[in-house]
């Protein structure tokens, strides 16, 4: 095993991402996961620079340390600064989960082909194939660009719709104007039903209080507390 | 003076720059890294910053909300409307080749990728928008003690 | 000399003054004793640092269009750097984070600098 | 055949393709439709009815197409796979297309009034958006002859599927929990999904089905990444399906989702999951191969038999309605698991039939469900009482279906139970045989409890004198009445059903596609 630059840069780069991973499961301030999850991002976006992935690259950096931050502090102020604590017998589960998938990936290691073996098939069958074809059939020098919008596009064409579906998802539950979920619904006769709220019931009278409302007063209560300290 | 002078200047300065970029990646997606997807979060991102400094009300006139429905729509129908093409010219789904079936240069293709990419762009930009703006309009405004 | 050599001297000085900066601003986020002093160390490694590391580069890659990229590069650090320090400062600043203060108080103009120690 | 030569050309070459277009770009146009009434006429409703309508009608050209002609192959783009995506059809896909697209016309028409009182009416033109998104991503994850593209559609299905059910929330909050717990469940079943693709893709370089299955009988099962792919694919797949121990999503999902999404959910969705897991089990790997068998047969059929009894238990302790519903259906996920299991050409045959048959018994119930809660917005068991003689037509139409899931001779349910329980003699899995008979005791007791709630006890006083009768609606009767009836027709004359899920077994066990070998008989 010879340490060339490029592999102290790839050990490099995954160990910091193992070092970020665990920090940001175990870390309990929110606004300090959402930060580090956009310096995973990066450091993935680097990784996948040395990988010679820079299409991925390019998107991780985008979407994953720009937009999804941003995103995710956005949400954050709706809701709270720290995440609860959780019992560590509910953390069993998932861990065992994460444990045995990953000794599950370990065991298959060894058929595994060689990191960037070239004669391995995900790189000499089909993925040869498209850069011989790129140029022969599509004329354009990007071949992520060509497999992406015309080998491939109808999963593209799938993917837009899945980014679509998001969006609409988004506008169905909350809205635009931050007022969603205020309407009930009724049954069309007799209401007789026990979990359903009855007709003569005002429901606004049980509502939550609007969430901004709330949560800014709790975000001033904690300034306060933090100035204190 | 708002305490965000700095801020007001310097976003003024750069999110021009940042929408000339996302077209940029955009159509020299062909040649480079990028595309519709890369293009379209980072238009949404100047937005987004666009209505970080200014506040959401300022961004909803700019990009107002009724638009992003209509995006995220257009953007699918190009990218479905370009397969549509296709059909209409007698090939299969996504064909492109339909579009230039003589062209010795893939002219088709070159047409298909752009129409798709350009539906990608649409539909990306206005989701990641939409789900913005969902999220910034419940707070009642991102007044300046917030950041 | 020829004007390789020369490029790859200057180069050479640019990025090892840079990445002197960088250096010294890593180690002053961990020494420094408050925010305000950290944020100080944290801008001097995004700007100086970085741009110098980038000018350094610039120089090595000569008229290219290598060149003109980091000379973008360099231009929107030069933007983005100093006004991601301000904003962050400016934001603890109106929190109400106040200072740290040290044990001396500033002598007043004119008179004798007499060191005295405070009680704690 | 002249069933064939009604249909153009142009669909019959174009049609698979189309059948899944067409829904995405009416899902996306519907999204864009107005939500007021326009003469009297609801937009969105129409052009979601319609979309299904032709659907229905393609899926049915394609099916007979299949029966007469063979496999379809569509080449999306034009590109001849490997390079590009397929599609390809064949006796065991194109059945269940005709299923979903015709559970969802049904669907369609009793969501008129069902939607207009569960939906906010300025969402209704997005609701019934993303009920097409839905319905397209089901089709895609079914016509698809992608590893990839499975994956994509199972995507567009499932994030379309949790706002559905998270649109519930204005009947009852706990929609939102239900939908989020969905969604976490969801993703980490697509994320193992994508993972066991992605080791195949490590393996074989190609992602169309027929490519891998061909590589795969080259190289041989001994690589330790076959039998990972294996293994993660099996727990995504098992997650989406509900197969036991990870159904627990399920009760939620269904139980507060609006109703109309219930009955198209518990009729479709799990039942593309589990065609997905025949796909890939039967025609990519092969279950003579050792671990495949044996996880057949412990992991499957034993599941499967876990999730009968324990899920059947858990049905009769259940006071939401449509809970004691979810968790049959979690049990009959168990019945056609075991028919899998079996590995044997009479043991898919019963699986698939039973597929085809829950769909239409839980349809009608979970349709009828919906009815009671419409008129009287009965959600909890104990307010049946007297719904036999409020709502007697509805209250049959949930009683045949509740005699069919219980496997009452002359209805569905007891001629797929039959085919399970014979294919298991066949095995001399004779344990097998004795699970079924204890789970549909188990049946007779939750869902009996239900019927007897309904015609032993006297309705309820409302406002002075009892609750008057109060029939639902024409238009969802309709659907209701067609699945109750065709639950009895398929009973009592089970040929066509039987051979169309024969063809689907004979299909995996000839293997036109390559020369798959299928172990016959117990092992």
């Amino acid at each position: 095993m010879h340490f060339s630059p490029i592999f102290i840069l790839d050990f490099g780069l995954m160990a910091m991402l193992l070092v970020v991973a665990f920090a940001v499961v175990r870390i309990r301030s929110l606004f300090a996961i959402v930060m580090l999850q956009g310096v995973y991002s990066l450091l993935s976006a680097a990784w996948f620079v040395s990988l010679d992935a820079v299409d991925v690259a390019f998107t991780e950096a985008a979407v994953g340390a720009g937009i999804s931050t941003v995103l995710m502090l956005g949400a954050m102020l709706l809701t709270d600064r720290q995440a609860k604590p959780i019992p560590v017998h509910q953390k069993m589960g998932p861990f065992l989960v994460v444990v045995v998938a990953g000794l599950a990936m370990f065991y298959a290691i060894g058929d595994m082909p060689a990191y960037g073996d070239a004669l391995s098939p995900a790189n000499a069958y089909i993925g040869a194939e498209y850069i011989e074809a790129t140029k022969r059939e599509i004329f354009i020098p990007n071949v992520v660009t060509a497999v992406l919008a015309s080998y491939r596009g109808y999963d593209t064409f799938g993917e837009t719709v899945v980014i679509f579906m998001a969006g609409l998802g988004v506008l169905l539950l909350l809205g635009l104007n931050g007022n969603a979920g205020k309407w009930r619904a009724k049954p069309n006769g007799h209401n007789i039903g026990e979990g359903a709220p009855t007709p003569a019931r005002n429901p606004v009278e049980n509502e939550p209080k609007p969430v901004a409302k709330s949560t800014k007063a709790k975000r001033t209560a904690k300034k306060t507390v933090g100035v204190k300290s | 003076m708002s305490p965000h002078l700095v801020l007001r200047v310097v976003a003024k300065m750069l999110i021009p720059l940042i929408a000339l970029f996302a077209f940029y990646v955009q159509f020299h997606g062909d040649f480079g890294p990028g595309g519709g997807f890369q293009a379209g979060v980072i238009l949404a991102a100047g937005i987004i910053l666009y209505a970080l400094v200014f506040g959401i009300d300022a961004a909803k006139k700019a990009v107002p909300p009724s638009w992003i429905r209509i995006g995220m729509s257009f953007g699918v129908l190009l990218y479905g409307g370009t397969g549509v093409a296709t059909w209409m010219l007698g090939g299969n789904f996504l064909d492109y080749t339909q579009f230039a079936p003589e062209s010795t240069h893939a002219a088709g293709q070159h047409w298909g990728i752009f129409a798709v990419e350009l539906g990608v762009f649409c539909t990306v930009t206005c989701a990641m928008l939409a789900i913005f703006y969902a999220f910034g309009s419940r707070t009642p405004e991102l007044s300046d003690e917030d950041w | 000399m020829s004007i390789e050599v020369l490029q790859m001297f200057i180069s050479a000085a640019l990025i090892v003054s840079g990445v002197f900066f960088v250096l010294a601003g890593s180690i002053g986020i961990i020494r420094l004793p408050d925010f305000y002093t950290r944020m100080h160390a944290a801008g001097m490694t995004d700007t100086l640092g970085a741009e110098l590391v980038i000018l350094g580069l610039m120089v090595q890659s000569g008229f290219t269009q290598t060149s003109l990229k980091l000379l973008l590069i360099a231009f929107f650090l030069f933007l983005t750097s100093p006004t991601a320090s301000h904003a962050v400062a400016n934001a603890a600043h109106q929190a109400g984070l106040k200072p740290l203060l040290g044990h001396f108080r500033a002598p007043n103009p004119g008179e004798a600098v007499v060191e005295e120690e405070e009680e704690h | 055949m002249d069933i064939v030569s009604i249909f153009p050309a142009w669909v019959l070459t174009h049609g698979p393709a189309l059948l899944v277009v067409l829904p995405l770009m009416m899902a996306v146009l519907t999204a864009l439709a107005p939500n007021k009434n326009i003469a009297g006429v609801n937009i969105p409703w129409v052009m979601t009815g319609g979309t299904v309508v032709v659907c229905a009608i393609l899926a049915f050209s394609v099916l007979m197409q299949v029966l007469s002609h063979g496999p379809i192959n569509y080449a999306m783009g034009g590109w001849e796979p490997p390079i590009g995506i397929a599609y390809y059809i064949d006796a065991l896909n194109a059945p269940i297309l005709l299923l979903i697209t015709l559970v969802a016309v049904l669907c369609t028409l009793y969501a008129l009034p069902s939607v207009s009182a569960e939906v906010e009416p300025k969402k209704r033109a997005p609701f019934y958006a993303a009920f097409l998104v839905s319905f397209a991503g089901l089709l895609g994850m079914v016509t698809t002859g992608d590893a990839f593209n499975v994956f994509v559609f199972l995507e567009v299905s499932s994030i379309s599927t949790y706002v559905l059910v998270a649109m519930g929330a204005s009947r009852d909050r706990r929609a939102l929990t239900a939908a989020y717990n969905y969604l976490i469940m969801g993703s980490i079943g697509a994320t193992f999904l994508v993972i066991g693709i992605g080791f195949l893709y490590m393996q074989t370089g190609t992602l169309n089905m027929i490519d891998i299955a061909r590589i795969l009988q080259e190289s041989g099962p001994d690589s330790r990444v076959v039998k990972l792919a294996f293994a993660f694919i099996v727990v995504g797949l098992g997650l989406k399906l509900a197969m036991f121990p990870l159904h627990t999503w399920l009760p939620g999902a269904y139980a507060y989702a609006p109703s109309f999404m219930t009955a198209f959910l518990a009729a479709t969705a799990t039942k593309a999951a589990l065609y997905l897991l025949l796909r890939f089990t039967f025609t990519i790997f092969d279950p003579s191969w050792g671990f495949v068998g044996k996880s057949l047969m412990y992991l499957l059929a034993g599941m499967g038999i876990l999730g009968m009894m324990v899920a059947s238990l858990q049905a009769i302790f259940q006071n939401d309605l449509r809970r004691v519903l979810a968790f049959s259906s979690v049990a009959q996920v168990g019945y056609m698991l075991l028919g899998i299991g079996m590995a044997t050409t009479l043991g898919v045959t019963a699986g698939y039939l039973h597929m085809i048959n829950h769909a239409i018994m839980k349809g009608a119930l979970f349709l009828a469900v919906g009815a009671f809660w419409y008129r009287f917005g009965i959600t909890q068991v104990s307010d049946m009482r007297g719904l036999g003689k409020t709502m007697p037509l509805t209250m049959a139409a949930f009683t045949i279906a509740g005699l069919s899931l219980i496997g009452v001779p002359g209805t569905v349910g007891f001629v797929s139970k039959l085919a399970l329980a014979r294919a298991a003699a066949e095995n001399g899995w004779w344990w097998a045989i004795g699970v079924i008979v204890v789970t549909s005791i188990l049946a007779i007791v939750y869902i009996g409890r239900l019927i007897e709630q309904a015609y032993f006890h006297e309705p309820p006083n409302q406002g002075g004198g009892t609750l008057a009768k109060n029939e639902a609606p024409l238009i969802m009767l309709i659907p209701l009445w067609i699945l109750a009836i065709s639950a009895l027709v398929f009973g009592i004359n089970a040929e066509w059903t039987t051979s169309l899920a024969r063809t689907a077994a004979d299909v995996l066990s000839g293997g036109p596609i390559v020369n798959m070998p299928y172990i016959a008989g117990g092992h």
